[in-house]
């Protein structure tokens, strides 16, 4: 086995079971650390095939910002484990049932597609100069647009986010 | 490495995640599990984007993550407005609407 | 004259107009004023256009504008002028007149008066426009048109539960009977690409396209379900004797000169159509031969003098169908326009009797009415001459040349079909001796009250009478005559009429078969009502009272049996068959709709689990199921 | 690409004005007329355009007429619709501005959604049309039962976009390129399984968004419990936006499959048909029973999709104007009432004949009656289908369930009509109200007796 098979299936392995600590802890703050191992594989995986930019983006972005925000809301919230409800075991049998009969039917559809080898030989398309002149030559569309994407989530977080006087309907 | 096997990979992540949302009440944490499932698709794209060779799926992962930034902000702005009411963020309770 | 045809449904639309703008505001006899002009206008418009059409003896196309053109797919907005559509105007336009005056005054004390006349209007729009369109489309938006004016009609009194409920009841069979004539439209449009009327008869008489027989019938049945539907056939006829909840001008309507009617013309039309689908031709003999007789027999049974009126209605069209189903497409017109002649003087006549008993309209209460009220009498009587066929009446040329066609098609079929005129001989004569002759049963208010109706609603019975007796002469019988004016004037339209050819001492045997027994079913009838007598049993002490053997006999052999197959008929076959099956499926839906409305718990959770559920099965059926 | 910028423009200038003008009123009659300026970006850029499709920024967007076209109708349709519930907007909530600017934004997602060329354009304008959905359905902060449906429409939306993008991803995968003309599928003669999938998940991620069963279990509960004039948005103009993506991806993009997904897709098709007619008949609030029906029209507009011809195209913007024009018509009325249960509309003819005369044509045009706009709606869409000429027996089946509709709908009917009763309203109906619902009703009148209209733009 090469190192770069090596890496493949830890990092493989080590996302799997942290996706599955994700789901299957029951402390909110132990899901939040799990999944943001899951990015660091996942990010580990970017390496692999030569996407630096984007495995750096992944840590930043998502397991640094995006997580650190879900963290920061279920702090606040004060959730922990002894008021975290679960679901009764029918339900959460039903879940892991289907999701796994979903997962087998695809997975039976896909066998038999084409098998493409991935190029070992390292290539430069991930790295952030030829990135960048891509998104600003080819995707400068979408990338203004996805202004006015920001910009109604900016609106929502500060419509829905700010409190407001009245609740007419209080917990029952 | 054939394709198959990050193929194989994220759609077993992209099921973990759906389980996930299935499994749990925290209105946060299927938030997260939908975050996996994005993550899942993010890695089967770059993996592609090997294969072929081309910049352009990892330019689109770039805009998924930037997709998902917005989505989690509204997302837990709203959570937050519904823990406010309620103090919960179990998505059992949220039944008023039903039938 | 023919150019101007558009104005024919424009003063009904005029009128439905300025009622249905104004009805709060206008006073009443205004309204009864504006909509009664209109259909006169219109009818004066259709007088022209008739005379015009029977001089030339033309068909033409009026062309107004296009309605919808997308690809391939071209329907213009326009009108059919030729012989069916003129005698169909003059039928609708000229009888919705006279119910239009009748009801200025029936429904002078009605505070939605104005409303009423804007409905009416409306009704009689649509249905100039199923009548006038020259292709399928314009004829069901009139199709649709006069169901939803129907609804609208028989809910007019909605304070009463039950009546709103027989006008969602009409509008549900009518929709389940539009049903079949959009996919027989379809049908046609996918098959032929076209709906128009000239093009399409055109294709079927040797065109480009040549389709199996098997696709005409299906066709066919699929446009005779619709007919189903509107003309009250079975299954779908139950709709009718329940509409008669609306006020009695718009029974005489539905029933005499619009909406039922509609369903006869619609397959006089597509006669080129039916000519080569044998199977459904059939398929129309049968159901109009079994609703005539499973309907007469009904009416022999009712006690409420709209409803016995209403059972006969759909027995007359089961007559027509049956017509039309033994190819004799011009005889079937002729039926509906002597039927629309002595129907619409029935229910007018009904109405009077309605209108002078203070709404009271079982006829066990009522009886020796002829006295107090000679004209409704005399009236209703020649209707009733008419309807049972006695020679010298308008009914008895039409029906005869029924029953000679069928005789020519199958002599079984015919003896059926005698049943049922000698079925309607018996219970109209009853509702007439019940009504207006022996001795006045209701209360004693009532009978203080009776009176003669005012002369707007006497006027258009004496008209309708008269027309019941000299509208059958256009036709008359082979035997009498060579030259059969109805025929004539149709022939541009109807290609092949009277394929029957029988002997005319065959004809003349059969006529006087028919006579005879109608002649006899009516004394039957005058012993059987002499001496109402409305109790379920009749003991051993009434037999030994009654002094006429011959009575007994008759209630043996014929009333008892007669009255036993209608109750049988009334309970068994309508109310929990067909009534059943219909109001069953209504059941189911809401059934069904209570426990799949359950599904949606509330829970995001559930909502999730069900869409991987989806997933899972689409994926599992195209990937393992279709490849 | 100048009513994209446009849309763009007028919300940022909406949510300026939220800034320096404080009255609502004001807010709300400058929203109107920079939708008016909307309008009017779209017609000249209509005019100014030439038969042949334009592409834009490498292949991303490629408008062509039946794309301006439609956007003109939508903006047409949105322009309508803030002139009828404007009232009902400034009573929501505080963020009046917003709530305008969101809705600019949303069209011009729908703009994205008309012109894509890239698969994706198609996610983020999906993603454009959604957010601000999620941020209107819970704007009415009050009433828990919006905040409710916000945050189940968000989970669900969020959970339908990873399958809309593992949709995308596959079918890169099996194509490279995400160029939707330049899909290129066939291996050894057979379809490839990622591509399929592919196909699959996007059918499925759409069909979310237009609340195909099983899809569309969260359209009740959303539209139910988002604040009422949101809900007549969402439920029009939006939907008819998705229905052109999901229209454009499948015929253009995998038209020449089309025996692959068919099957799959008529499956959907009755199912929602089915769902949306069937669960309508026992609900007891009309605003509810109009999400059902908006579930039930869905099912009439994939006919449109499955039919992949010239016709369907026809009939698709046909059934969007006469369907959202009807429904925002509906929605208009409904707002005006205090109850929203059947028994609200009770003797309203008696009362409010006018607004009874108006809600019985959107009634006709939604029950699919001639000569209204539905009528010609369904009978177009249905006859692209019958042009396809597999799918009778669905042509069939959706006549039953149209039958069953004229149940749930005519019941308001017999509610404004047969019954008594005194129904209570929320505001005065103004002249001017009346007026705008007189126009609305001639214009589904005017679908019904002279289509043409519509589609002689294309």
């Amino acid at each position: 086995m090469s190192t770069y098979e090596i890496l493949f299936w830890f990092l493989t392995v080590m996302a799997l079971s942290c996706a599955l600590g994700v789901i299957l802890s029951r402390n909110p703050v132990n899901s939040v650390l799990f999944l943001i191992a899951t990015f660091f594989a996942i990010s580990g995986h970017y390496v692999l095939m030569n996407a630096q930019f984007l495995a750096i983006v992944n840590i930043i972005v998502y397991a640094g910002a995006i997580m650190v925000l879900f963290l920061f809301v279920i702090m606040l919230m004060n959730l922990n484990a002894d008021t975290e409800p679960q679901k009764n075991r029918l339900v959460q049998f039903a879940g892991v049932i289907s999701g796994g009969a979903l997962f087998l039917v695809v997975l039976a559809a896909l066998r038999t597609s084409s098998v493409n080898m991935l190029e070992q030989s390292p290539t430069d398309i991930g790295l952030i100069k030829n990135l960048g002149k891509t998104l600003f030559t080819q995707f400068v569309l979408p990338f203004e647009i996805s202004s006015v994407l920001f910009l109604s989530a900016m609106i929502g977080a500060v419509v829905i986010g700010k409190k407001e006087e009245a609740v007419s309907e209080v917990k029952q | 490495m054939p394709i198959q096997y990050y193929l194989f990979l994220s759609l077993a992540l992209f099921c973990i995640g759906i389980m996930g949302t299935l499994m749990r009440r925290n209105a946060i944490i299927v938030f997260m599990c939908i975050e996996l499932m994005l993550n899942a698709v993010n890695l089967l794209m770059v993996a592609f984007s090997k294969m072929y060779n081309d910049a352009s799926a990892q330019i689109f992962v770039f805009f998924i993550m930037v997709v998902a930034a917005a989505e989690v902000a509204v997302g837990l702005a709203v959570i937050v407005m519904m823990y406010r009411k309620v103090h919960s963020v179990d998505i059992n309770i949220l039944n008023r609407l039903k039938h | 004259m023919t150019n101007l045809v558009w104005l024919v449904p424009l003063f009904p639309l005029i009128g439905f107009l300025i009622n249905g703008i104004g009805w709060r505001k206008m006073p009443k006899g205004a309204g009864g004023v504006i909509g009664s002009l209109a259909i006169l206008a219109s009818f004066a418009v259709s007088l022209g256009i008739f005379f015009e059409v029977k001089s030339s003896g033309t068909s033409t196309v009026v062309h107004l504008f296009d309605f919808i053109q997308s690809g391939n797919l071209y329907i213009p907005f326009a009108f059919q002028v030729d012989a069916l559509s003129s005698l169909f105007l003059l039928i609708i336009t000229g009888i919705g007149f006279l119910i239009h005056v009748y009801s200025t005054s029936y429904m002078h004390d009605d505070e939605g008066m104005v409303k009423y006349f804007a409905y009416l209007n409306l009704f009689v729009f649509s249905m100039l426009l199923l009548v006038l369109g020259a292709n399928y489309l314009i004829m069901f938006i009139g199709w649709e048109g006069v169901g939803l004016c129907s609804y609208l009609l028989i809910g007019f009194w909605f304070k009463n539960r039950d009546y709103t409920n027989a006008a969602k009841k009409a509008f549900v069979m009518n929709r389940i009977g539009d049903l079949g004539f959009l996919v027989g439209m379809l049908l046609i449009l996918f098959n032929y690409g076209t709906l128009s009327y000239n093009e399409f008869f055109g294709q079927l008489n040797g065109g480009t396209v040549q389709l199996s027989s098997n696709m005409h019938n299906w066709i066919a049945i699929c446009l005779f379900i619709g007919a189903m539907g509107k003309s009250a056939q079975i299954p779908l006829y139950t709709w009718l004797p329940d509409a008669m909840a609306g006020p009695t001008p718009v029974s005489a309507l539905i029933h005499a000169a619009t909406m039922v009617t509609a369903g006869i013309y619609m397959i006089a039309r597509s006669n080129a159509l039916y000519s080569l689908a044998p199977m459904a031709l059939n398929l129309v003999a049968v159901i109009g031969l079994a609703t005539a007789i499973l309907a007469a027999s009904i009416a022999i049974r009712q006690y409420d003098i709209k409803k016995v009126l209403a059972y006969s209605t759909v027995s007359q069209l089961g007559f027509m169908f049956l017509a039309l189903g033994v190819g004799a497409y011009t005889t079937a017109v002729f039926h509906v326009m002597t039927h629309a002649f002595f129907k619409a003087l029935m229910f007018l006549g009904s109405g009077s009797v309605i209108h002078a008993m203070g709404g009271e309209q079982d006829i066990r209460s009522m009886g020796g009415l002829g006295k107090k009220m000679k004209i409704t009498s005399i009236t209703f009587l020649i209707g009733c001459l008419a309807i049972a066929g006695i020679p010298g009446f308008s009914g008895f040329f039409s029906k005869d040349e029924i029953l000679a066609a069928t005789y020519a098609h199958s002599p079984v079929m015919y003896y059926l079909a005698l049943g049922a005129a000698l079925m309607t001989a018996f219970y109209m004569f009853r509702l007439y001796f019940l009504t207006f002759t022996g001795s006045f049963r209701g209360t004693h208010d009532q009978e203080h009250h009776l009176h003669e109706s005012p002369a707007a609603m006497t006027i258009p019975l004496i008209v309708l009478a008269i027309m019941s007796v000299i509208g059958g002469y256009v036709g008359l019988p082979a035997v009498i005559s060579e030259h059969h004016a109805f025929n004539t004037y149709l022939a541009p339209v109807v290609a092949n009429f009277g394929h029957h050819h029988l002997e005319h001492s065959t004809e003349w045997m059969l006529m006087g078969l028919s006579t005879g027994l109608v002649i006899i079913m009516i004394i039957v009838a005058y012993n059987a009502t002499k001496k109402p007598n409305f109790k379920e049993n009749t003991g051993l002490a009434k037999v030994l009272e009654n002094k006429w053997y011959v009575d007994e006999l008759y209630d043996a052999i014929i009333v008892r049996p007669l009255l036993a197959l209608s109750s049988a008929l009334d309970r068994f076959v309508e109310k929990m068959g067909i009534d059943g099956v219909v109001n069953g499926v209504g059941k189911t839906v809401r059934w069904g709709s209570d426990r799949v409305r359950l599904l949606q718990t509330g829970q995001v959770g559930f909502y999730i689990f069900m869409m991987v559920i989806g997933m899972t099965l689409l994926f599992t059926i195209s990937f393992f199921w279709v490849q | 690409m100048k009513a994209i910028i446009a849309s763009t423009v007028f919300g940022v200038i909406l949510m300026f004005t939220g800034l320096m003008v404080k009255e609502k009123r004001s807010v709300g009659t400058v929203a109107i007329l920079l939708l008016a300026l909307l309008l009017g970006v779209n017609i000249w850029e209509l005019s100014a355009a030439g038969n042949q499709p334009q592409t834009y920024f490498n292949n991303m967007l490629r408008i062509d007429r039946y794309g301006l076209w439609f956007n003109t109708l939508m903006t047409g349709c949105t322009l309508l619709y803030a002139m009828l519930v404007n009232k009902d907007i400034q009573r929501v909530g505080a963020h009046v501005a917003e709530y305008f600017a969101l809705i600019c934004f949303i069209l011009c997602g729908i703009y994205l959604l008309s012109s894509y060329n890239s698969m994706l354009m198609l996610f983020l304008g999906i993603e454009i049309l959604s957010i601000p959905q999620y941020i209107l359905a819970g704007s009415d902060k009050r009433n828990l039962k919006s905040s409710e449906a916000s945050l189940k429409y968000l989970l669900m939306g969020s959970f339908s976009t990873g399958i809309l993008l593992m949709g995308i991803t596959l079918l890169y995968g099996a194509t490279g390129t995400f160029n939707i003309i330049g899909f290129t599928f066939l291996q050894d003669d057979l379809l490839s399984p990622t591509a399929l999938a592919g196909i699959i998940f996007l059918m499925i991620a759409l069909g979310f968004k237009v609340s195909a069963a099983p899809m569309h279990m969260w359209t009740p509960d959303v539209y139910d419990g988002a604040p009422t004039p949101f809900t007549a948005f969402m439920a029009t103009v939006v939907k008819a936006g998705i229905f052109v993506a999901f229209m454009k991806l499948f015929s253009v993009g995998f038209g020449a499959l089309s025996n692959h997904w068919m099957l799959v897709l008529a499956i959907v098709t009755a199912a929602t048909l089915l769902v949306g007619n069937i669960t309508a008949v026992f609900q007891q609030s009309v605003k509810r029973m109009l999400a059902y029906s908006s579930i039930a029209q869905a099912g009439f507009m994939l006919f449109a999709i499955l039919a992949v011809n010239a016709t369907a195209w026809q009939g698709m913007i046909v059934y969007a104007v006469a369907y959202s024009v009807a429904t925002i018509g509906l929605f208009a009325v409904l707002l005006k009432l205090k109850d929203y249960t059947y028994d609200g509309f009770n003797g309203l003819a008696k009362k409010q004949p006018l607004l009874a005369g108006v809600t019985a044509i959107f009634i006709f045009s939604l029950a699919g009656i001639p000569l209204t706009g539905g009528f010609m709606a369904k009978y177009m869409v249905l006859q692209a289908a019958l042009e396809q000429g597999q799918l009778m027996w669905l042509v069939i089946f959706a006549l039953l369930m149209a039958a069953v509709s004229a149940y749930y709908y005519f019941r308001v009917i017999i509610a404004m009509y047969f019954k008594q009763g005194n129904p209570e309203l929320n505001s005065e109906v103004t002249g001017s109200d009346k007026l705008l619902l007189i126009v609305t009703g001639i214009i589904v009148l005017i679908l019904g007796i002279a289509p043409q209209v519509v589609i002689a733009g294309i």
